[in-house]
């Protein structure tokens, strides 16, 4: 087996990206991801790749239209304020329909904020922070290992549907050191060859064009509903999640995602120990969303808890897969203040009470 | 020479007219399918080849031959 | 019978959406014809603006892509380090590369990034319909400039070659106009240049070629012609800006 | 078994590399370990300070309010973080930079010279290395090998010297009773 | 009674701010909002006002937030892929606690799309397509005349409230002219000396600063607390519908908002001439969104129906109001496609069949 | 005894927060001491930027207001001209002015708002933990340019006086430095100039300041401002760039 | 009564006034009136083209794709829309610029000669103006009083020689039979 | 002349030490209560009041009277 490596969120996804083929990275730097552009600023010339720092959060996410219009694997990464700087590139790679991942290490918002870790740019990561008919597939880590591995789960899934995909992480993940082990070999980069603009002089193929201008109505239409068929797929195929303590007869249902989930782990054995049974459902992709899943773990729960760092985002999610079974409830903490597990447990107690 | 309009792009901004030294170039009565009145040589024997019409062309609609 | 002068092949058998008389359709044979000649054309990616050459794609014979308002240069940027044997260009209107571009603009520039631009200055936004343009004249009058532009309000027409020269490391930045058959084979030699300089894998080219907009102006073709030359050309200067190939070439010869 | 350590001190003491040796350490002894720093502009001339957990079970939460050990290689630090150390807790004190403190009921303070110690060693640089050591000496969170096993192999080729200055200290840190 | 005017929707919400106070006006051509841009070049001058054409966007929305700051009535315009350049600034208006009004001339997303009328930038909208824990209210209007009075009452709300408010149009309500009448007097601009930035130097008043930098977790935590308590407040005092034939006891209801919403009340009215009875709420506020009034009538239908202009975006506010108390369908156009009264019958009749 | 020289009423009595040594510290100063003896605090708005000074808003003793990186510039456009009796200023870094902000530093430059700018160029990004700038110069070591600013990669330092002196209404650019007493003293000249000029409604006023960075550095703060001024200046030479006053001043007299 | 009026033509025909003219008119009459022209980047050189209702019932869409009236100023348009004209619907066709052309059962065309009365009246600008004569002689959507009316308060003072140009046309509109 | 150091503000970086045509200045041993040695005049009575080093001082800890 692969030795165990500590190392830090934002590095681990660097070196992932890099180990799974990526070759370009365009992105500016902000707090709390800094790290991973400075990793890559380091690591990309010693394998012969591209690492530039571009002149703001805008022209990065260009760059990566551009790359990604190319066919090769291009990653950027920011945090908030700069991610919603690249919304409307975002919405231009989703309709060109080009693969390309995206990391953001969520600090405290709205405005300036700060640099604590949050789980407040829900909404716009998982319905289009961007103009239009959109959508695009939002991973969520709850380790710095797991951050690691969806470097390359990511870029197979924007490679395998044409999208955009999003790393969904947070300032705590980017900034803490655990123990991670790479795979030896990652799948190589999908065949682009169809669509892919570039240097035609020996296959001699018919010229490719890249567009998202579609001035009739009915084309854009259907241009559209073809987006949305893929959609359909990705719901089908790439619907991510974990459970913990389901199959113990919970009496409470908690739904929980990235390193917050790790706190309710801990509270859940800690509850165990005298005998409450609390399940868990862990989103890994936040969209496609796990909607069935929660529905029917509510059917036998009394009651659903959602826990976020926001004041209450993914809990929309929730309440649309209960849809009225069970009661639900949401408990939130804004600011980038942590849940501790002593609070979880407290928190989770007392809902058994009533 | 044979200086020649493609109906198909000719807008008839009439620029080549301008363009043309031997003032062999007119607008035809005719509306091309665009609803414009394209251009035409009147006088080919005149036509010198000199390619100013073509050079002066927007559209890429001329042709010269020699 | 040999053909002197034809449509070229870099350009595709698509009628031109542009006005009748719209200079855009000039730059574009120019552009066409260059790669041609170079032999460019199955190794070229064209990046389209947002803008009246929006349809670009439709109209240049190489790989295409439409990108985002003014961020053409960062895209070309993208392209070019991601696919370096290709010859990559961006084809810009004053709104796109000298208003919402002015960043993604100035840092390719500075980078000395291997694209070649070419930026069609016709004083003002056409596609929108003749809103104000950073290039839009004194006095002009625009649908956002309804009293004609106030220089002391919104400032001076931008010079963008001439911003851009004080650049240390673009290769290559020259002004032509479109006004006329002699000037037009004058902005030829400039357009081949700029593509040159690029299979060569030289550095940043960028030529701004003086046009016009006869529907926004509301002027017919002949007349905006020769009103851009009298009221243009005076702000607008023609000229050579940088050349590091001929510096280089002296220092060698 | 479940060990909360946090070290702390000023810019350059080097608290946080306390820290990372300790978990690099529970890592490859198969603990399941995290190591979170404070981060951002605080670092600004303030106080550096890192939460290091090694445990049996995997981490919940890498942000702890209640400490095992504390290691504070200054004052601020011994002042900031004492009183979020737990019954039963360690605190290892840089004697050179704090005054002495009385230790809330069930903790213990152990007062060690650090900076005159390294300053002995040959190197002010290295009092993080004898605030390891102590640390080691007082709390059992991992073993000292595991420690100068990962030094070794961390430096014998590019920097012998500095190893033996670094396992000096550590040691020098674990003998001080 | 004032004189009816026809006018186009672009210039008549323009004309409105004109005559409420609006005296700032910053903004970016773009179709199809660049009618109201070209009305406030020519008419801001003839009353003392500012107008300025903007770089991009971006500064537009910077100059917003900088004219607000000061206090002043300001008002910026754009359509969706500017929009979704305005996101950072926007979350950093909301989270420095300044009133601005944001209109957005929605066109056909994603990407560069085209610019027929949509509305398929809901949830960036309603969900703060900008990072962090904020909403804005949303108005919504069907018709030129609402289009002109929201202009007034999104001022008084974001003054109220010290909040961005957005005025959600599309292409259609642009473009189209009908006849409006003008209030003769609006509501003046509320007192801002308590916080506005400014000349103090006949108040003698202590410095004012406005901010959105919260270092301190707890700082920001309560700092978003305080934000979510003035939210409270405007969904308790805000929340504005429009019913149609819901007191006819219809067996459905449909929901719909803006221009979607009146091709719904021609075919309710067709429809009611075979006996057929359909009932209509139209959310005007999009967020606050109008949950206990369709939670309300869903109790009293067999079935309730979203129209959008869109793959489906309101549908999901519409899903959690009802709550699982009946079915819920979703009839949505995407590109630009806009429904027709017949059409829409045909819709209707076909949901009685069932 | 009286009092020669004190901490100005410009500056609150906050402790900066900077590290020792830094030169914004100096900056701060001067700005302070100008608005006192220019008597305008009461009426001055400064507009902090995203970096190092982002906490500005604390330190200057006018109404202040803190913005997104980048666009100070807007924001104060946007001030200006809905409080035209007032002061603006901002204080930017050479990542948020000559980065993120080139198209706002531009375009307020090319409009001639009347606002002042003062430009901290410490050649790197201080806050975020020194990340190479547009005005690192080359070979020099970054988090982001590890091995060193690489000219053929990233581009040459941007100079950004240079740049702006192309516009055609900007009303007064100077570049000064603040790494002894003596250029402090000229600096102080400089910023006291450009406030002067927005006292009287001049135009756009926009003062460069050579400084240091002794944490990302690496140094120490004496030893920083030596580096700095071998190895800045050379690239970024000291100089006034523009002075339409002083202009206006010879036509009159 | 509800009646959806379509005109169509080049870019520089004028069609949308036409539209516009008899919306306002609705308007003044009392009736709900909307107006939707195309817009955008097809204006380039294309055929411009406007969507006019006039209704006692709050119109619901301004969209139609079935029209009651429609004014072709060319051959495009007319090719183009007359599919969409409904049973008794009426087209004033420019016969000027197109061809005869057989009407679709229940659908009556009026070829006017739009180009050659206007430059009869003394100007082909105000063709549009006699196709507006056209349209109200043979659709009764709007009273001519009204259109005078609104005509004179808009160019009375401005331009009264353009208004009796105006007036004229549409009087030559209406007579044509 | 008097020069005076506020130690609130003083982070000891040593730009008014050398920025003292006098060597009339130097750091405290003493630490401040952000750890930093401040600075301090240990002769008053050589200063000549000129100011360098207040005009070099970052922290706007600096009075100087005479
Ligand atoms: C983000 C964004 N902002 C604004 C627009 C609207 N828009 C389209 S083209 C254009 C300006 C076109 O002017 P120019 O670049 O000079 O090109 P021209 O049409 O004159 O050739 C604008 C503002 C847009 N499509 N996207
Ligand atoms: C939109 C956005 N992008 C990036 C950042 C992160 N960031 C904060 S300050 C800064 C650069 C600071 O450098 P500079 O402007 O030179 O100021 P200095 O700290 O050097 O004085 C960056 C990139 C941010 N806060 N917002
Ligand atoms: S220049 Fe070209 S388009 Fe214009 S009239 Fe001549 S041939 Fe036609
Ligand atoms: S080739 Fe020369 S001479 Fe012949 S038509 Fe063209 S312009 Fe005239
Ligand atoms: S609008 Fe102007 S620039 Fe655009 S195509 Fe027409 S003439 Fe050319
Ligand atoms: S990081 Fe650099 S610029 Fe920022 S305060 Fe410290 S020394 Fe000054
Ligand atoms: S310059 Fe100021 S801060 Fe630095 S040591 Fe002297 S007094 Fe202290
Ligand atoms: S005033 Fe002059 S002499 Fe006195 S301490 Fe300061 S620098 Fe030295
Ligand atoms: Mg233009
Ligand atoms: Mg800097």
């Amino acid at each position: 087996m692969a030795e165990k490596i500590l190392m830090k969120g934002n590095e681990a996804v660097a070196e992932a990206a890099i180990r799974a083929g990526c070759r370009h990275y365009f992105a500016y730097p902000i707090t709390p991801q800094s790290e991973l552009i400075e990793y890559m600023a380091k690591a990309m010339p010693k394998v012969g790749g591209t690492f530039l720092q571009a002149e703001s959060e805008v022209a990065a996410i260009n760059m990566v239209l551009g790359a990604a219009a190319c066919g090769v694997r291009v990653m950027t990464s920011s945090s908030s304020p700069g991610i919603s700087l690249k919304q409307e590139g975002i919405s231009y790679i989703a309709a060109s329909r080009l693969p390309a991942v995206i990391v953001n290490v969520q600090r405290g918002g709205p405005g300036l904020g700060n640099i604590a870790p949050m789980q407040c740019d829900y909404f716009q990561a998982t319905r289009g922070g961007g103009h239009g008919d959109y959508y695009t597939p939002v991973l969520a880590p709850c380790s710095v290992q797991e951050f690691a591995d969806m470097a390359p789960e990511a870029f197979m899934i924007a490679e395998k549907y044409r999208t955009p995909v999003l790393i969904f992480a947070d300032g705590m993940l980017g900034q803490m050191m655990e123990p991670v082990v790479f795979e030896d070999e990652y799948p190589p980069p999908a065949d682009s060859s169809a669509w892919a603009l570039g240097c035609r002089e020996d296959s001699g193929r018919e010229r490719h064009i890249i567009n998202s201008l579609f001035i009739d109505p009915y084309e854009l239409k259907e241009k559209t509903e073809i987006l949305f068929k893929v959609y359909d797929e990705i719901k089908k195929n790439e619907v991510r999640y974990e459970m913990y303590n389901v199959d113990a007869k919970p009496k409470i249902l908690a739904v929980a995602a990235g390193t917050t989930a790790r706190v309710v782990k801990s509270a859940i054995d800690d509850l165990k120990e005298d005998g409450m049974e609390v399940g868990l459902i862990r989103p890994i992709t936040l969209w496609p969303f796990p909607y069935e899943a929660i529905a029917a773990a509510a059917k036998n729960v009394e009651s659903v808890i959602t826990f976020e760092l926001s004041m209450g985002q993914m809990e929309q999610d929730v309440r649309l897969a209960v849809a009225g079974t069970c009661p639900t409830s949401f408990v939130g903490k804004a600011g980038g203040v942590v849940f501790t597990p002593m609070e979880m447990s407290g928190i989770l107690r007392e809902a058994f009470k009533s | 020479p044979k200086m020649t309009v493609d109906e198909f792009y000719c807008k008839g901004c009439g620029l080549c007219i301008e363009a043309c030294p031997k003032n062999v170039l007119a607008l035809a009565d005719r509306l091309n399918a665009q609803g414009y009145h394209p251009a035409e040589c009147i006088d080919q024997e005149n036509c010198t080849a000199c390619t100013m019409c073509y050079v002066a062309c927007p559209d890429g609609a001329i042709t010269i031959e020699k | 019978m040999k053909t002197v002068a034809r449509r070229p092949q870099g350009l595709t058998d698509v009628r031109l959406t542009y006005c009748p008389g719209c200079l855009h359709g000039v730059a574009h044979r120019l552009i066409g014809e260059a790669m041609e000649e170079l032999g460019i054309i199955q190794r070229t990616i064209g990046i389209a603006p947002v803008g009246c050459a929006v349809f670009a794609y439709n109209f240049f014979n190489c790989d295409m892509i439409q990108v985002p308002h003014g961020r053409a240069p960062a895209v070309a940027t993208g392209m070019k380090r991601s696919r370096p044997e290709c010859v990559v260009f961006t084809y810009q209107g004053d709104g796109d590369l000298a208003a919402i571009g002015t960043a993604e603009t100035v840092h390719a520039a500075n980078r000395n990034e291997k694209i070649a631009v070419f930026f069609i200055n016709n004083a003002v936004y056409g596609m929108t319909g003749g809103q104000m343009a950073p290039t839009t004249l004194p006095g002009m009058k625009a649908t956002t400039a309804p009293y004609g532009r106030d220089v002391e309000d919104t400032g001076f027409p931008m010079r963008v070659c001439e911003l851009l020269s004080t650049l240390e490391l673009p290769y290559y930045i020259e002004r032509v106009s479109l006004l006329s058959p002699k000037e037009i084979i004058k902005a030829k030699k400039a357009v081949k240049k700029a593509l040159t300089y690029q299979k060569e894998g030289k550095g940043f080219t960028f030529v701004e070629m003086i046009s016009t907009c006869p529907t926004n102006w509301g002027m017919d073709p002949l007349k905006s012609r020769d009103w851009a030359r009298e009221n243009m050309l005076p702000i607008f200067p023609l000229g050579l800006f940088k050349d590091r190939g001929k510096a280089d070439g002296e220092k060698k010869g | 078994m479940k060990i909360r350590i946090l070290c702390a001190g000023f810019g350059g003491q080097g608290a946080l590399l306390i820290g990372k040796l300790v978990a690099q350490a529970g890592m490859m002894e198969g603990k399941h370990v995290t190591w979170l720093p404070s981060y951002g502009p605080e670092m600004r001339g303030g106080t550096a300070n890192v939460m290091t957990v090694i445990s049996d079970k995997p981490v919940g939460s890498p942000i702890f309010t209640r400490i095992d050990v504390l290691v504070a290689l200054n004052q601020p630090s011994l002042e900031k973080f004492l009183p979020q150390v737990v019954k039963g807790g360690v605190v290892v004190a840089n004697a050179s930079l704090c005054k002495e403190t009385e230790a809330p009921e069930g903790v213990k303070i152990v007062m060690v010279p650090l900076t005159s110690i390294a300053e002995e060693v040959g190197d002010v640089k290295v009092t993080n290395m004898v605030a390891l050591g102590a640390l080691l000496g007082y709390s059992h969170c991992v073993k000292p090998e595991t420690i100068e096993e990962d030094l070794r192999h961390m430096m014998q080729k590019k920097n012998p010297a500095l190893l033996s200055l670094n396992l000096a200290a550590i040691q020098k840190g674990m003998e001080f009773k």
